[in-house]
């Protein structure tokens, strides 16, 4: 009779406090957006399902939690903690990225390199309020509006911040079409708005097989912390272009990225146990991330700005935006926003470029965070 | 610590100023880089690898008119190269190997191969070699 | 010369004695049910040759065998001593389980449940043969009729007992057409067995949708410890039956299971050495699972009848037998035993329904089992 | 020790039981609760969500009639959308691209694209969007 | 200012000596082979990606390097030094190795064992050159002309040896087209190379479902130590040939065997840092591994003519060339140099047997050498 | 040390000599096994498994004709057996599943299914059940 009372003292119905039901119903939040309105599903719904796992209340010492060693959740949590995922994960986004815009255009790269200003901005606000500086350099990180280098560093710098870090870093990447257009109207002319793209040139497969090579070497040579993330990226890259080991490339944009990020989601979901996630630290988290995001847009759209002054060829300073990464969601809002001034002007492609960029400035950056703070 | 104090304790100016630099350098070398980049590929072009491009209207008509005997060194060497197929395969597969290996025309040779009935019919759509 | 002699004395062929005979003879008798008997080849494929690898006779403290820290196979083999292949084989079970039956005809779950008896009768009768309490509830979960929940409540209270344990279950889940249609027969009259099932209705995505978000929270608030079977489970439901994340739910039901499957039964096979593997207690292991899995059906029978006592809608009882999960062995059986009653009574839908609602019940006893016994 | 002994020492009964009452009541209320869910279904049922399912006989012959201007941002978008695919692809990886995104008729949508060009057939039985 | 001044001096750029940009070369070499002339390019060019990614210089002691515990690198190069990728390699292969040409003609598997003599053969130079036991071991298993096979046995014997052991290995692989044929010319006389081989018979099922059971027995029997590598490689085939686990076999040949392949060849590239790599001891290795080649080749050849003096039926000499297995380089170079003697002779089919052969005799000879010198 | 006093130091010569000796006795052996194995093959072939080979051209005809009631408790095995592709699905998946289970005869089998409106076709090339 003990033995049943000490069972029912131990389900998950008799355990369960607001906290618990606060997070699951975050959890539940996070699936209905992904499947009702399709906001980054390959991610919200894992991590959206891995919540609700992870908050199942449970007594603590029995193996079950993902930080309780020797637990199947805590050995899959291993490929978030060790940075093995988002590693990975980069391998497959290589394999699926086409740089050939991005090589036709190469002034457009300087715009994925000033929406990482949003990093830099948050890490001193960060600071400014109170955290510490290995947790500021995380928070700075979600500036990036990549998911994978967000989790990388965190997990690097302050591995006790992964869950909100990467809740914080995905909902404002699923919030980017109520985020950016704003800003991009605010700072924006109409007139700008309707600069035109030249059309991109045919780039020949010998500069898409030598850009990877060079891509590493140099991004790598500048801030080596960023090889866990940069060297497979471009590895995956070459792969793809090089067109002698289709199967691997095959095998890594589909198998290998789709296991990855079905346990990536799936563990940092249940990573955000109510008693480690509720926290005011959290809040201070969403907060800035918020700031992060529209400081990196704004400083997109400004930076696109001032190249204009000294370019003959102007910029349409709304791609600014999509050099936040955030693929290829920034690329549609700019291309978006782009056909309401102008019906007739694609800025799509130009986007998918800034986008391109914009992962690899966030990479680096996170190399460069690293580098600074450990 | 708070404000403006904590920043400054803690570098802040400084990483969020360096960091600002390093990575804004960084794109812009690569930037120009990348710019460059059709000159050496130019360099490339210059070499004797270039003809095989120009030679692929031509392949055609040689590969498809090649007498019965040639045809089976080539379907022997052709099995070869797709061996880690397996049997029967897709044809697709097969064009992928042969084009991966450097086969001038894999389309006409697949299907030459097909109308003298050396590549045959497998069940499922798939093709196996004539044994 | 010594070093030749050396070397000779190490092999195989000198090290070998009767038993590393009999389980090689074992190996090739799965290998040949799975060939030519077609018995649930999936498994007993891998478990077949993998017992004749692990009984290659060889020199201990080299690094070779599956016991052996540092050995390839022991790094194998952790996947099922921690737990991993389990989960990871449920992610893709779930992700491949179609749930519309069993929402169409909730009753039949309760048949599911009814089914795992035979988890708790032979627990009580592994007590009474001597066995220890977590050697008890390892044999126990056999009734459960599922491999990868019997290895992982094994490797949990038991892990020396794998071996037996995932033979025993894997060899009477290949015999489920020998051993329950007698059994069904006896307890059922004809008339029953032509009892007509009531066409299954239409079930709405948006009911397909909340399932596996109810069934996880409700299952795991129940039974913390059956998290690690039934999150994954439900998870890679919720990706099937979501539609938006079909690529994950794609490579879920492929790559990731059938890697985890070969890894399982290969490992699993190769633990059988010889010497840990043929001892009494294997003996008392294949007596009770044989026990188990009669007692699992009777049970399902039995109680489908005790229901109709009280329901206007009959239930045919066969369908208690496919109650024991053993996916989709019973169900077949349960359909053929109805077509020879009434050669138009088509059981196929409502056997598979009570097949899933088997997973899930042998997955919440595991959960049960591990907390009274840890 | 054995037997009942062996039962009755290790608490065997108790568990036996309370395992057996624990597994029945758990699936009886998932039973129960999954008897009411179309219930809940309905509930989401009367929300603004629904009329696209009415919508879907239209659309086709809105989105089969639209001009070339409109035809082309359309085209844009959907290789936007699409871009993860890298070129050529296959027709039906661009229709799962297109259904999971949400687009309105993406079987009509891909036909008429090809009626006018915009997406031209490459090697292989793949397509590739006109450049 | 001391900060950008640190980071600075820890950039690639300021870290880098003569050593980095020596290997930068060699991997830019690895891919130009690759892609340019298609030498093997599923190797070469990860392993050469692998290089640029592992002599990108930066700061040791910061959790980046491969050899640094806790680095991204190091936890994927794990599966080299466990042995973990070569025996997911070799599980992939036997999915994908047909032996029924082998079986046909059973006479040939001795060729297989023959030009193993390259291995004995290179361990006595290599103890000559002063190499320790061990070391010699590793490098002379180069001789098998089998990547994995190599890595395997040098992770066991000499992990200090992986990087230039398994660059050596593929350098030679890829260069086959141009090793072989002299040798083969040199060996053979015209009339010899004219020698037609009769056609192989029809083998039946039943022989393909029982040779992978038997040969793991016989083989694992004589040398336990080969089973890490031969346990999975005949795993495989019995996948592959039963007909019954055929979305088990298709995904052992497709994603698993990808995956390995892909992390195997960056992390191998990746071990070459620099300061490890550029030894005296690696060019030895590299002169050792031309030598372990050549012989190999010739033993074949040499051993083909001498069982040609005991043979009715005389066997092709070119044959023996294609017992180094180096799949399936060596069979196509066979066949070639056949064809220039005599254009109507087609010894692919019985070239490939050798090779099949030849991949089992490697393994076997990793096998006995590891139980020599462990 | 260095040449043969290396060499005879370390046992090079007897593990040279043994190692060539054991992989040349056993895969010598292999290939004498590999020899016989049609042998113990052809034991095997006068078991009563044989027959269903010499079924095959029967068993079309009589599969072909079975009436329609045969045909749906054949269809409902059917899909039982393929449960687990989920629907819908592709034709070659199903009868993989079917051969791999041992059906007798799947291609008439699926083609009568499709003949009879059991098998009805969905989007994408891909087939379900007929509810
Ligand atoms: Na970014
Ligand atoms: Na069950
Ligand atoms: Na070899």
């Amino acid at each position: 009779m003990t033995l049943l009372l000490q069972f029912l003292s131990n389900t998950g119905y008799f355990l369960a406090d607001y906290r618990h039901i606060v997070m699951i119903l975050v959890g539940c939040t996070f699936i209905f957006l992904s499947i009702a309105k399709k906001y980054e599903p390959l991610l919200l719904l894992p991590i959206g399902f891995g919540i609700i796992v992870g908050n199942v209340p449970f007594f603590k010492g029995f193996g079950l939690g993902i930080y309780e060693p020797n637990s199947v959740l805590h050995y899959l949590y291993f490929g978030v903690t060790s940075g093995l995922y988002p590693s990975i994960v980069f391998l497959g986004l290589g394999a699926m990225t086409d740089f050939s815009s991005l090589l036709a255009t190469p002034k457009l790269m300087i715009l994925g390199a000033a929406a990482q200003m949003g990093i830099y901005f948050t890490l001193l606000s960060a600071l400014a309020l109170g955290f510490l500086p290995r947790e500021a350099g995380a928070i700075a990180i979600i500036g990036g509006a990549d998911g994978p280098t967000s989790i990388f560093l965190t997990a690097k710098l302050a591995p006790h911040l992964i869950g909100p870090v990467a809740i914080a870093a995905y909902s404002y990447m699923a919030l980017i079409p109520i985020i950016q257009p704003p800003i991009m109207r605010l700072l924006t002319s109409k007139e700008e708005r309707r600069i035109r793209m030249p059309e991109t040139r045919e780039v020949s497969r010998k500069e898409q097989l030598i850009f990877p090579v060079v891509g590493v070497i140099l991004c790598c040579f500048l801030a080596p912390a960023s090889i866990p993330l940069l060297g497979p990226f471009f590895f995956g890259n070459l792969m793809k272009v090089s067109g002698v080991v289709d199967r691997l490339a095959q095998t890594a944009r589909s198998a290998i990225i789709d296991t990855a990020t079905i346990f990536l989601g799936f563990t940092v979901g249940a990573s955000t146990q109510a008693d480690v996630f509720l926290t005011p630290k959290s809040v201070g988290i969403f907060f800035l991330g918020a700031i992060a995001f529209s400081i990196a847009t704004a400083s997109g759209v400004l930076f696109a700005k001032i190249m204009n002054l000294f370019l003959k060829q102007k910029i349409n300073p709304l791609l600014g935006a999509a050099g936040v990464s955030a693929v290829p969601g920034s690329a549609r809002e700019v291309h978006l926003t782009g056909l309401k001034a102008d019906p007739t002007n694609y800025l799509l492609m130009h986007g998918m470029a800034c986008n391109a960029s914009g992962v690899i400035g966030s990479a680096l950056c996170a190399g460069i965070l690293w580098s600074f703070l450990l | 610590m708070y404000g403006f104090e904590a920043i400054s304790h803690y570098n802040g100016w400084t990483m969020a100023i360096a960091g600002a630099l390093i990575v804004m350098s960084g794109l812009t070398i690569l930037s120009f880089v990348i710019s460059q980049l059709h000159r050496v590929a130019g360099l490339f072009e210059k070499r004797p690898e270039e003809p095989p491009p120009e030679d692929v209207p031509e392949t055609p008509a040689k590969s498809f008119g090649f007498p019965l005997d040639d045809l089976q060194e080539a379907a022997a060497q052709c099995s070869l190269e797709a061996a880690a197929l397996g049997e029967p395969f897709e044809i697709k597969a097969l064009f992928e190997v042969l084009k991966n290996r450097g086969w001038p025309a894999p389309h006409l040779t697949i299907r030459t191969f097909r109308e003298r009935g050396i590549l045959v019919p497998a069940e499922d759509g798939l093709f196996s070699w004539k044994k």
